[in-house]
């Protein structure tokens, strides 16, 4: 058990950097779950703190010690690494043994634990096969089960699921939040999964190029970003930006879309109230956008379907604005609309967020970050 | 595990290069510093064949060696001994390295496939390696005996060929012999290093070239070979030092001859330093011997240093 | 330095040993050991394994024998003296390393005393003796015989081997048949040897008196006499390739009629398949345009200059080569005696046909050989000329003289000349 | 698939090959495969077969013209005879000491060395390669008479008598000093081959660099393991030179000495050169037998692959 | 251009039968995605379309050929490897370069189709890297580059986009159904990601333990699920099941659920007709229960909140029931419930699904397949 630090900590390959100053603290027993684009440096920031890059610039420490001298053994870590890295020429158990023995685990304990963990992720049955005999997910679910057997001081995962189906995902979900219940051991853990993301993080840090643009509770992440990356990043389909200019009408704050407008709820006017003839973005995320085709009185965009792509459990819509931008809607699966068909849209008011276009900072952050409740 | 017990893991951790690289580099520095130096050092000086009296002469020996040294005609400038013992050398080094690299990658990847009995196969293509050299030298001048070897008896005897033909009475038939030998003896060592390189080329990636539409022929040169480069230099380079220096075949089978048609740089050496006990002149070969090793092994790297990752 | 060179045969002075003292025997208690390097295998060897039996048990010193093949000893030897190493006392060895051995202070006068050295033949004792002291004592005889196969004569209506070199060209006619060629020598690994025995037949030698080559002339005859060989087709295809080993197995696969080649071969050619000591045939060489010569190939013992136990060792080359010892090593082994008194022994005489005996003993008078310095070098550059001579592949006379000169090159080079 | 045989696919089940379980085209490949590695070891098994059925001919008979390819009276009396006159058990009992002895010592510094040489980047890295590869190709001839010294010169270390000639301790250090270069290079590039992430997955399941070596990628490199074991083998079991020189009795004699003993002065003796060169080959290749299945899993179990 | 068609496809290895007997027909054209649980033999299947594995048992045509004994260069497919497969000695242009350089294609064809989808794929700043330089996302990109700038009979993709970000994701998404547009190759893709195969299929098939369960159009396959497994796999979180006996009473079918009743809708009454009094699965999706706290008359089913979970664009709610089972209900993400809180819930009653628990088999499932509309 403990807590992870990483100050102004820089990586750079021959000509590419990396990691661009990433400080992180990562409390103790806490689920960090690290995202970003691909390529924004999320892996390399794992090894770092694994202890399997050395480090360009900056600190890392681990409990109370600064680790940036220490060999990856020394450091107590278990990871599960993105390409899995399987030990070819052992079986599964054998795999999962490994790490056990050489922590010098009692033979009783190895052989419990290996039992558990492969009864938790559904390969009891593959235990003396070799990697090479085994699926894809298969494969992933044993680099998970060697992570999990071991009671190391941090778990590193790296996209530990993203060759699982979404059931299996939904059950080893399940599994590691309870694991993580139970153990409290310090995770990073780096997903695509947003569903992940969300439903795992104590706190979930948004990396891009190389640096962390935002930390904090999930929810808090997904609801307050403080910039327009962030904002774009988390959520799926993304956010829909659309910029207009800011003016004053009657006391009111709207916003000029061209040929239409928006009119900027009054809890914002605070906040919004330098930006008064400046170019500011709205922010409204799909599943925000109600099709209102029966009329309601106020903040009614008008717009046309362009495609509709259901998806299962929702159906998403692509839409022409009367301004001729694109936004996306997510919407009911049984909403009956077709392409071509007019539409008005209401914008949730709760869910409203505003940009500054040229910095991309979200005007309407609030700072305080939340923790997650315990699950 | 105990503090005390941790850290000495964490000492010898962190000794680890030096304790996996010191000891070889101890021994080898060992055994080599003192004969090394007394090579170059002896290069310099020329020791009277009858009474042992060595003279400081600079880089006479090599001057004599390499140029003319003022005897007979000479070849570019190049003394005439120098010029067509190295074309011997070249001769003979190359057609057997290159035949026997053929060859052994041919059987090697033979060999890799999945065959039931494959491992009697590989222990057979092994055998000519395991006897002794100068076995196989005698065996193999024996094999070519003009009156009464075994190939002329099996050409004659099966009515091939009406008469036996007299292998080391021609310069070139026995250098055919010799690089025959060579080649019989040495393939296992090729054989056996691709075979093991073999085993490095992720499977994978045969898949992956396969669905790329590559053939047979493709595949070999864009998964097989990059991955076989390093099994390559590392036979290819053994090979020719052992080759460029190898004695015991030429030594055993022709003594260099007829005449002087198959006297290449090791019997050269070895004549010089051992047999005319002129220790200098043999030297300065042994020094010419131990450059153009190494240029050949540097080209080699060039061509096959590459590591796939 | 030691300008020793030429000792061409009968001629060179010093007639016995005047080196009655010895060097470190003196102070030396007697050894109880003693280590013999031998060339090759000793079991190859009978009659020196006996003698060294004999040795022992009349003189409580243990030989302690190695056996290094026999291509090697002298690469054994001078890698040990190098290092001025103590590790061989003494060793078996031809008398054609003598000069060089000596001039480089390797091995020891024996002082063997008149007595000793007046068994031997003249040319004999000359050859082991230095400046006067004697480096080597003979141990057994070697030298070119000829040889022939009775059977394939009779078969070939031929009733006695040719005499000179002209009849070996006209008999050889007769001789020749479809598998089996007429005449052989050895040449591989021993052409100058062989080179030297038809150059003594002819006359010639390779050294005068001053140590300048002079083989020229009597060269060209003897290449000569090769070319009409060849050319008659009366040698084989491979001769350049026969050494000791070919040419007497090729002759013991009944593929030729004679051959001209090392003393053991009778030997041999006795236990082969097939043989038996009616089949084979010996005569003294055929002359050449001056005589009946052959090379001569003597071993004997020397005393390394290094050894500790030099008293010993000095006891035992004296031991190995007394008229008993060279009778015993005759008598088990079949190695021609180098003391002419051995022939007459009555032992001998039982075991050996008469006709055999006299061709040895002829040969074993006369026997030629030369001591010469640089012979390593020298040797190989006689070879390097006279094997395309010999197969054709180089006017035989520009070979000679350009052999000629390198050799004079070559001497005049480490000061000889 | 058609179920009928085709004489091809009888020809493949006579062979003990599955005809329904393979690729009809690797099944013919395979058949060529077969043909050609049969031809390649009859061709080369030639010379070995016919030393062989010398070495059973009587001793007298070997020349004849001629030549027997089937001896009609085989006979043993060579092999016999060899041992009885000769301490052939000695000089077997030598190299197989003085190989197995350098293969272990080169496979084992080999192995170490190389691995730090793949995989840290330290200083000197290329330098001492190019010195530790450089140091081999130094003519082995022109180390003799050095060699000699060394081996001859009386102990550095007290309480040892006499020096190391003769002993199977000179040959081990020479033979070792001559094929550790080699196991070093050919390790390093058989490491390169393995894949850096095995590592990196050994250290972060408790491996020190010791740990991490020997437990995981030691067993990976089995290929080039066994590729370097069989190099250093054969060469110490075979080299000559040197063993000439630094040795001089049946005590540290090895069977290539043994083996040319058989050439004499005047003549070779065929027969028991035959028989005595498949006794000298007959360990080796018993050798190679009896690790037949490591040498082939070694040279198969190729980790990497996937 | 070739339809793919298998006919009782079986491999086995060694003792595990990977492949089990599947038919599949995959029309000209056609976007065929492959789902199923990890190890349920997607991967073998699209291998053994490849030729990179050889049938035990069954037949493979491509076009009209029956290709079982061709080779996979014979077979003129390109293949997105789930493990990469990329040549680590190659760099990134080349190992896209590869497979068009191996069909003789023009130089300048190569360049210009390279550099286009190293555009697509961002990952034109990557082309002269080694793969082993690259995140596992470039690398998967790069995997994906390596197929689509070929121009094959038949593309296969083995889970291309599982490590990337979501909005790349959509994006690549996106890039590929323009691709399938524009090329109209014949595209069998396996992912897990739900949303994936529904907005890229044409038809849909889903695998089990190497069978084929059920093939057809997305939507379809997603509200028409011929089995249990079919309907359970699809949707995340998955298909709620609560078993109950089937009874009339008056004349409509209702469900005794235990200490609560559901009514079944009388347009299932005929196919249901055969299984009164006995043992029926409810099926229900999460996204089709809605919390009706204010109270509706009918087929309301009363449930306590146990767990709340925020995913972002929705919540996922874990409900028990007063039959003491326990199931999911995805809401919208303003919905203020909380842990404890009593809630009534509404069934749609459109979505209802009926199974025999015995066999599994759907009991109201509609055999016509429909074509996904073109997107
Ligand atoms: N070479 C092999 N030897 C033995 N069994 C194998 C081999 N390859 C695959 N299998 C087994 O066959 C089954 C199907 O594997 P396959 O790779 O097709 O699964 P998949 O559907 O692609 O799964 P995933 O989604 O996890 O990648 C699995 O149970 C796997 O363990
Ligand atoms: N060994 C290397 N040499 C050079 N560049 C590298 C190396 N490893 C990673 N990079 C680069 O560093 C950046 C960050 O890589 P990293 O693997 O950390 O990304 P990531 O966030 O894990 O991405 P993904 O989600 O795609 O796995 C990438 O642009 C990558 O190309
Ligand atoms: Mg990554
Ligand atoms: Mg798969």
């Amino acid at each position: 058990m403990a807590h992870v630090e990483l100050n102004d900590l820089v990586k750079e390959f021959d000509d590419v950097t990396a990691v661009d100053g990433v400080s992180l603290d990562i409390p103790d027993e806490s689920f960090t779950v690290l995202v970003g684009p691909s390529g924004c440096g999320k892996t390399t920031t794992l090894r770092l703190i694994a202890g399997l890059e050395r480090a360009t610039d900056g600190e890392i420490r681990i409990g109370d010690e600064v680790v940036n001298d220490q060999r990856a053994y020394e450091r107590d870590i278990a990871m599960v690494f993105q390409n899995y890295a399987l030990y070819p020429h052992k079986t599964v158990r054998e795999n999962m043994r490994f790490g056990l023995e050489q922590h010098d685990t009692p033979e009783d304990t190895i052989t419990q634990r290996v039992t558990e963990a492969a009864e938790l992720l559904q390969i009891n049955d593959l235990l003396d096969r070799r990697p090479s005999e085994l699926s894809g997910g298969q494969q992933q679910r044993v680099a998970l089960g060697r992570a999990i057997v071991r009671d190391p001081a941090v778990f590193l995962m790296d996209e530990p699921l993203s060759n699982l189906d979404a059931k299996l995902r939904v059950q080893m979900r399940a599994e590691l939040n309870k694991l993580h219940e139970e153990l409290s051991t310090t995770t990073v853990y780096v997903t695509h999964d947003q569903v992940e993301a969300m439903t795992l993080a104590d706190q979930i840090a948004v990396m891009d190029d190389g640096q962390i643009q935002q930390v904090g509770a999930p929810t808090h992440v997904y609801t307050n970003p403080r910039n327009m990356f962030v904002a774009g990043f988390l959520g799926s389909p993304s956010m829909n930006f659309i910029e207009g200019t800011l003016e004053e009408s009657g006391g009111k704050f709207e916003l000029d879309l061209g040929s239409d407008t928006h009119d900027v709820p009054d809890e914002f006017v605070d906040q919004l109230e330098g930006y008064l003839g400046e170019r500011v973005v709205l922010g409204i995320r799909p599943e925000n956008i109600a099709l209102n085709q029966d009329g309601v009185p106020s903040n009614v965009h008008p717009a046309t379907v362009q495609v509709v792509e259901p998806q299962g459990e929702k159906t998403v819509l692509e839409l022409d604005l009367d301004t001729g931008e694109t936004i996306k809607a997510a919407v009911d699966p049984d909403t009956t609309v077709e392409m071509g068909d007019s539409v008005n849209l209401r914008f949730d008011r709760d869910s409203l967020q505003y940009f500054d276009p040229k910095t991309g900072r979200s005007l309407t952050h609030e700072s305080k970050p939340e923790r997650k409740a315990a699950a | 595990m105990s503090t005390q017990k941790q850290s000495l893991r964490r000492i010898l951790d962190r000794l680890f290069v030096p304790l996996t690289v010191g000891p070889t580099m101890l021994w080898i520095a060992a055994i080599i510093v003192y004969p090394t130096l007394k090579l170059f050092w002896s290069s310099f000086f020329w020791t009277n064949p009858i009474n042992s009296e060595r003279e400081f002469v600079g880089l006479r020996n090599f001057k004599r060696l390499i140029f003319a040294d003022g005897g007979s005609g000479t070849v570019f400038g190049l003394a005439p001994d120098f010029v067509s013992i190295t074309w011997h050398t070249f001769v003979y080094v190359g057609l057997s390295v290159s035949i026997s690299f053929v060859l052994g990658l041919g059987i090697a990847l033979l060999l890799d496939k999945d065959l039931k009995g494959r491992g009697w196969f590989r222990t057979a293509v092994i055998v000519p390696w395991i006897l002794p050299y100068v076995m196989s030298g005698l065996m193999w001048r024996w094999m070519f005996q003009s009156e009464y070897g075994a190939i002329n008896g099996l050409l004659t005897q099966s009515g091939l060929l009406s008469s036996k033909i007299a292998f080391f009475s021609d310069g070139t038939l026995s250098m055919m012999a010799l690089i025959i030998a060579d080649i019989w003896v040495f393939t296992p060592f090729i054989i056996i290093i691709l075979l093991a390189g073999l085993q490095n080329v992720p499977e994978q990636l045969y898949d992956a070239a396969e669905v790329d539409g590559a053939g047979k022929v493709s595949r070999f040169v864009n998964v097989t070979y990059p991955f076989l480069k390093p099994s390559i230099l590392v036979a290819l380079t053994i090979r020719i030092i052992f080759d460029i220096r190898a004695l015991d075949l030429v030594w055993v089978m022709t003594q260099g001859g007829p005449g002087k048609s198959t006297e290449v740089w090791a019997s050269w050496l070895y004549r010089t330093a051992q047999v005319f006990n002129r220790p200098g002149e043999g030297a300065a070969l042994g020094v010419v011997l131990l450059a153009v090793t190494f240029v050949i092994v540097a080209v080699l790297y060039r061509v096959f240093g590459e590591s796939p990752y | 330095s030691g300008g020793d060179g030429g000792d061409g045969g009968d001629g060179s002075g010093n007639g016995s040993d005047g080196s009655g003292t010895s060097t470190g025997t003196g102070s030396e208690s007697v050894a109880e050991k003693l280590v013999f390097y031998n060339a090759g295998s000793l079991k190859y060897d009978p009659g020196t394994e006996k003698n060294i039996e004999r040795f022992e048990e009349e003189t409580g010193i243990t030989v302690e024998v190695n056996e290094v093949p026999w291509n090697n000893l002298k690469t054994s030897l001078t890698t040990i003296w190098k290092n001025e190493s103590a590790k061989v006392d003494a060793f078996n060895g031809p008398t054609w390393w003598l000069a060089d051995f000596v001039a480089s202070d390797w091995i020891e006068p024996l002082g063997l005393g008149d007595s000793h050295m007046s068994n031997y033949p003249k040319n004999l004792q000359n050859l082991v003796t230095l400046d006067g002291k004697t480096y080597m004592a003979p141990e057994f005889g070697k030298w070119g015989t000829y040889l022939y196969d009775q059977q394939h004569f009779e078969k070939q209506g031929v009733s006695e081997p040719p005499s000179t070199w002209d009849e070996v060209v006209s008999t050889g006619q007769q001789l020749k048949t479809g598998d089996t060629s007429p005449f052989a020598f050895t040449w591989a690994n021993k052409d100058v040897f062989t080179f030297k025995q038809f150059l003594y037949q002819a006359g010639g030698q390779l050294f005068n008196d001053s140590n300048e080559p002079v083989f020229v002339e009597g060269g060209t005859k003897v290449m000569d006499f090769f070319t009409r060989l060849r050319e008659n087709d009366l040698i084989p295809d491979g001769i350049s390739s026969m050494g000791e080993g070919g040419a007497g197995d090729t002759f013991i696969a009944g593929q030729l009629a004679s051959v001209e080649s090392w003393t053991p071969l009778a030997a041999r050619a006795f236990e082969a398949d097939g043989w038996s000591k009616e089949r084979v045939g010996s005569a003294k060489p055929p002359k050449g345009p001056e005589s009946r010569a052959t090379f001569q190939d003597t071993n004997g013992i020397s005393v390394s200059a290094f050894s500790e136990r030099k008293g010993a060792a000095k006891k035992f080359a004296k031991f190995m080569t007394t008229t008993e010892s060279s009778k015993t090593n005759m008598k088990v082994e079949g190695n021609p005696a180098v003391i002419p008194a051995v022939y007459d022994e009555p032992e001998i005489k039982e075991q050996y046909p008469s006709w055999l005996l006299e061709d040895m003993k002829f040969n074993l008078k006369h026997a030629k050989s030369e001591t010469y310095l640089a012979q390593p070098q020298v040797d190989d550059y006689l070879s390097e000329q006279i094997t395309p001579a010999l197969l054709g592949d180089k006017d035989p006379q520009k070979a000679l003289e350009t052999a000629q000169s390198n050799i004079k090159r070559l001497y005049q080079d480490i000061g000889l000349l | 698939m058609s179920t009928k045989q085709s004489p091809l696919d009888q020809l493949v089940a006579s062979l003990g090959l599955d005809t329904e379980d393979e690729w009809s085209h690797i099944v013919r490949e395979r058949l060529v495969a077969y043909g050609l590695l049969g031809l390649y070891v009859v061709i080369i098994w030639f010379p070995i077969y016919f030393i062989f059925i010398t070495s059973i001919k009587p001793a007298g008979a070997v020349l004849n013209v001629p030549i027997s390819f089937f001896p009609s009276e085989p006979t043993v009396s060579n092999y016999v005879e060899i041992f009885q006159n000769r301490p052939f058990e000695l000089y077997t009992l030598n190299s197989i000491i003085v190989a197995s002895t350098t293969t272990l010592i080169c496979v084992t510094l080999g192995t170490v060395t190389g691995y730090s040489f793949s995989r840290y980047d330290f200083i000197g890295n290329k330098a001492l390669l190019l010195s530790i590869v450089g140091a081999r190709m130094i003519p082995p001839i022109a180390l003799i008479v050095p060699f000699f010294s060394i081996m001859s010169a009386p102990p550095l270390i007290g309480g040892i008598t006499g020096s190391l000639y003769d002993t199977r301790i000179a040959l081990i250090l020479t033979y070792t000093f001559f094929n550790l270069p080699f196991a070093v290079w050919i390790m390093k590039n058989y490491f390169d081959g393995v894949p850096e992430s095995l590592d990196e997955q050994a250290r972060i399941d408790g491996c020190s660099r010791w740990e991490g070596f020997f437990k995981i990628i030691l067993p990976m490199a089995k290929p080039g393991i066994a590729a370097t074991a069989i190099l250093a083998f054969i060469f110490s079991w075979n080299e000559f030179v040197f063993a000439l020189v630094l040795t001089s009795s049946e005590q540290a004699q090895t069977l290539p000495i043994a083996v040319s003993l058989f050439v004499a002065d005047d003549f070779v003796d065929w027969a028991h050169l035959a028989a005595g060169g498949m006794i000298a080959a007959l360990p080796g290749i018993l050798f190679g037998l009896f690790f037949q299945q490591y040498i082939v899993s070694g040279l198969t179990q190729g980790a990497v692959k996937e």
